[in-house]
Order: C-alpha cells, then structure tokens, then sequence
C-alpha cells in the first residue's frame, strides 16, 4: 500500500517537497506516518509541536487510521483572512 | 457561493450577485492587507491554499451558515497569490431579509473560515518572509537553519 | 464620519474613503429597501427625519462607538426621501486594525442607530401608504379616520 | 414665555401641522404640554399612547421641564435603518 503524503506552507519549505508517495508500513496512523517523516526529514522536528492533518481532504486526529485513506495532508495551524 | 481566486475581489459585484428584493439587510466583512505586523513594515503577502480542501472546507461553512441563521445568501472569497496593501483577501458577504441573522451569520462563516479553512499567509519584508501559522502566530523563517518559535507568540 | 443625504449611498466610496493601510478589517451594514413586508407588495419608501437633531444623534454615536471599540474610523450614512427597492437605505462601515472590534462596532452602531436616530419610514403601497414608527410596528394609517393600531403589532 | 414645539411623521399628518409657537401655560413639563396638544387636536389622541419627546434637540423623559426649553419636539418611535 502507498499513500499520497502533501506538505504546505512552512512544512513543505522546509522538508523542499510537497507531494510524494509513501509506503506507509509500519505506520497505522497518522501520528505514526508522521514520525516516519520527521526521522527521513529531521529539520521538520524543528517546528516544534506536531503540525494539522487531513485526510481526503477532511481533518482528522492523529490516531486517524491509514488503511483506505488515499492522501494524508499534514498543514501547518492555518492562517488564512 | 464559494471562490478561491487569485483574481482581485470584487465586493460590489458579490453583493450585487447576491442580493434578491426580498432582502433587506447585507452584512459584509473585507480583510484587508495591512502595511506593517508588529512594527515591522510588510511589503506584501503571499497566500497559499490546499486548493480542493479549502474549497470543500468553505463549502461546508457555507451549507452550515444556511444551517444556523435565517439568511437568504451568503458568499466566502478568499484571494491566493500575492496580494499587495490594501487589496482584499478575504470577504464574507451575507444577504437575509433581516439584520440580525445577516450580522450573526457574517460573524459566525469569517470566524469559521479563520479556524478551519487550510490556507497560510507569508509575510514578505524588504529583508525576509515570515509564515503567520495559526491564531498564535508561530513563525517559521524560510531558512530551515533559521527555524525558530518566536518566543513573544509562544 | 456622519451623512444624512438625499442621493443614493455610495458605499464603495465610503469605504475608500475611510480605510488607511494600518486597517486588516472593513466590516459592514447595509440595509436595502425590500419589495415585500407581511406580505404586501411595497412599490417604494418615503424616509422621514428630524434633520438637525438625527445628524446629531448620529455623530453622538460615532464618538459613543469610538469609545467603547478600537477602532479607525467609522462611517454611518442613512438616506431620506423617496427610496426605491433594492437601493440603501442605512450604511454603517467601520475600518479597524482587527475583525472582532470591526465587527461589535458595526453591530453597536446599527443596533443603536436604529433605536435613538429620529427618523421614519413610510411604505407605500399601490393602495394606500403606512407609517412604521418603533420596532412594533405600530402601524398608522395616513388618513386621521382610518387612523388604528395593528392588532397583530400591539 | 413662547416654545416652539416640532411634530413628525404621523404625529405631524395627523395633527396637519409640522411647527408652531406655542405658549405652553399652564404646562410647565412635556407631558402636560402634550395633553394640551391633544386638547386642541384630538385626532392625535387616536394615535394610542403618548409619542416620544426631545427638547432642544435631546432626548427627555416627559416629566422634564419646559422652563428654558427652546424647541419641544413630539416624536413617533423611531423605524430609521
């Protein structure tokens, strides 16, 4: 299984991509992709507290399951207005 | 009505879409690009979306805003890109056949869109650019080396 | 800034006029003359004022909405004379630093506009015309004969 | 001692007048100025319960005192907005 993993904003400048498709394994949520990322990234530990997360399009907490879930989007607090 | 445009806004021609004779209120809000942050002189802003989410988010605000107020319209624009002082970034126009419910449901779809609607604005300076994250404003410089939490907006 | 006027309402201009740079946020209110109340068909609005002492309330309010917001500036226009469907009526645009102080004031400032300014509206109908005067809606025919309180209105 | 007193709207088609100078004896407040109003004009008694007054271009209750009063002005309750 892969899933499609976008970054925005700070996130994304900072690991220098937006969109990649992950194998997953062994993460089974989103927390745990996370910590996937931030081992392959460690400059996004630099951010400080874990970013937002959505999946297709709609935000979930952390303990959101992967399985079925096509796009994992992590996004910083948002700041829009 | 729900558009994410990189177009300027054009808030007469929003009312004027929106507006039915049976209506006798209009309640707007415009945020607007201010030229300084804290002291420090802002040259312009650039915004950037999670497009398809932050049109279904402002969709589903608009559906819930229908939802909670006696209204007959209400309209959520959001400009992205570069956007210079004094442009508009974002306008909120609601039209009901009363005040009341015009100016809860304006209140209630900007404050909404602050909160949920993933979009991050880049205040860009003559000597930097700053993300503005969240209400609390951690900033995050552009150089990951520089990466910092401003100890002011922790 | 205080207008009592004959001429339509130019609310873009308004809010040109009053924002500076320093201002994030326009918040608005504009009420429109509707084609319908309880029903009946309105052909247009004849608004009534007590000029001198309306212009005054309205500029007691302006500095009563200074005073409790933090704000810019703020702008209440209202309109006499014959008004036609779907033109404006009543302006309030305030310009502020921040949305929240935009969006109380605006409210406060249309909430007491409505409750102290002396004027008053006339509908007029292709039968006859009414005068409502207060939030009841006490209603009053024009001829002194027919002269009666709603009873749906008591 | 003359005021001049000031109807509007209904108040002032029903009574058919908009301005007068009236000698307000032996009314010494608003309220009873207004009874002397209706005395003379009785449709304006039709309109239900008394109207709302401001002298001098202020809101005042109706015990409030002619006494240096320029202008009383008589006043349906308000439908501005």
């Amino acid at each position: 299984m892969r899933v499609e993993v976008r970054l925005f904003a700070s996130l994304a400048e900072c690991a220098g991509w937006r969109v990649a498709s992950i194998d997953p394994a062994p993460a089974t949520d989103v927390g745990a992709l996370w910590d996937l990322l931030v081992q392959s990234n460690p400059a996004l530990s630099r951010l400080g507290s874990r970013p937002l997360a959505a999946c297709d399009r709609t935000w979930v907490e952390w303990n959101h399951p992967i399985e079925g879930v096509r796009e994992v989007a992590f996004l910083p607090p948002v700041s829009g207005g | 009505m729900v558009r994410l445009q990189t177009v300027p806004i054009d808030v007469a021609r929003l009312w004027n879409e929106l507006r039915a004779d049976s209506d006798g209120a209009i309640a707007q809000f415009l945020g607007v690009v201010r030229d300084s942050n804290r002291g420090r002189r802002v040259l312009h802003l650039d915004y950037e979306a999670f497009t398809e989410m932050a049109e279904a988010e402002m969709s589903r605000i608009e559906r819930e805003t229908h939802g909670r107020f006696a209204i007959s319209e209400v309209a959520l624009a959001h400009r992205v890109g570069r956007i210079e002082i004094g442009e508009v970034s974002v306008a909120i126009v609601v039209a009901a056949p009363h005040r009341a419910p015009a100016l809860e449901a304006c209140r209630f779809a900007i404050e909404e869109l602050k909160r949920r609607v993933p979009i991050w604005k880049k205040e860009v300076f003559s000597d930097g650019e700053i993300w503005i994250e969240g209400a609390g404003e951690r900033r995050v410089e552009r150089n990951p080396s520089a990466a910092e939490t401003d100890p002011d907006q922790a």
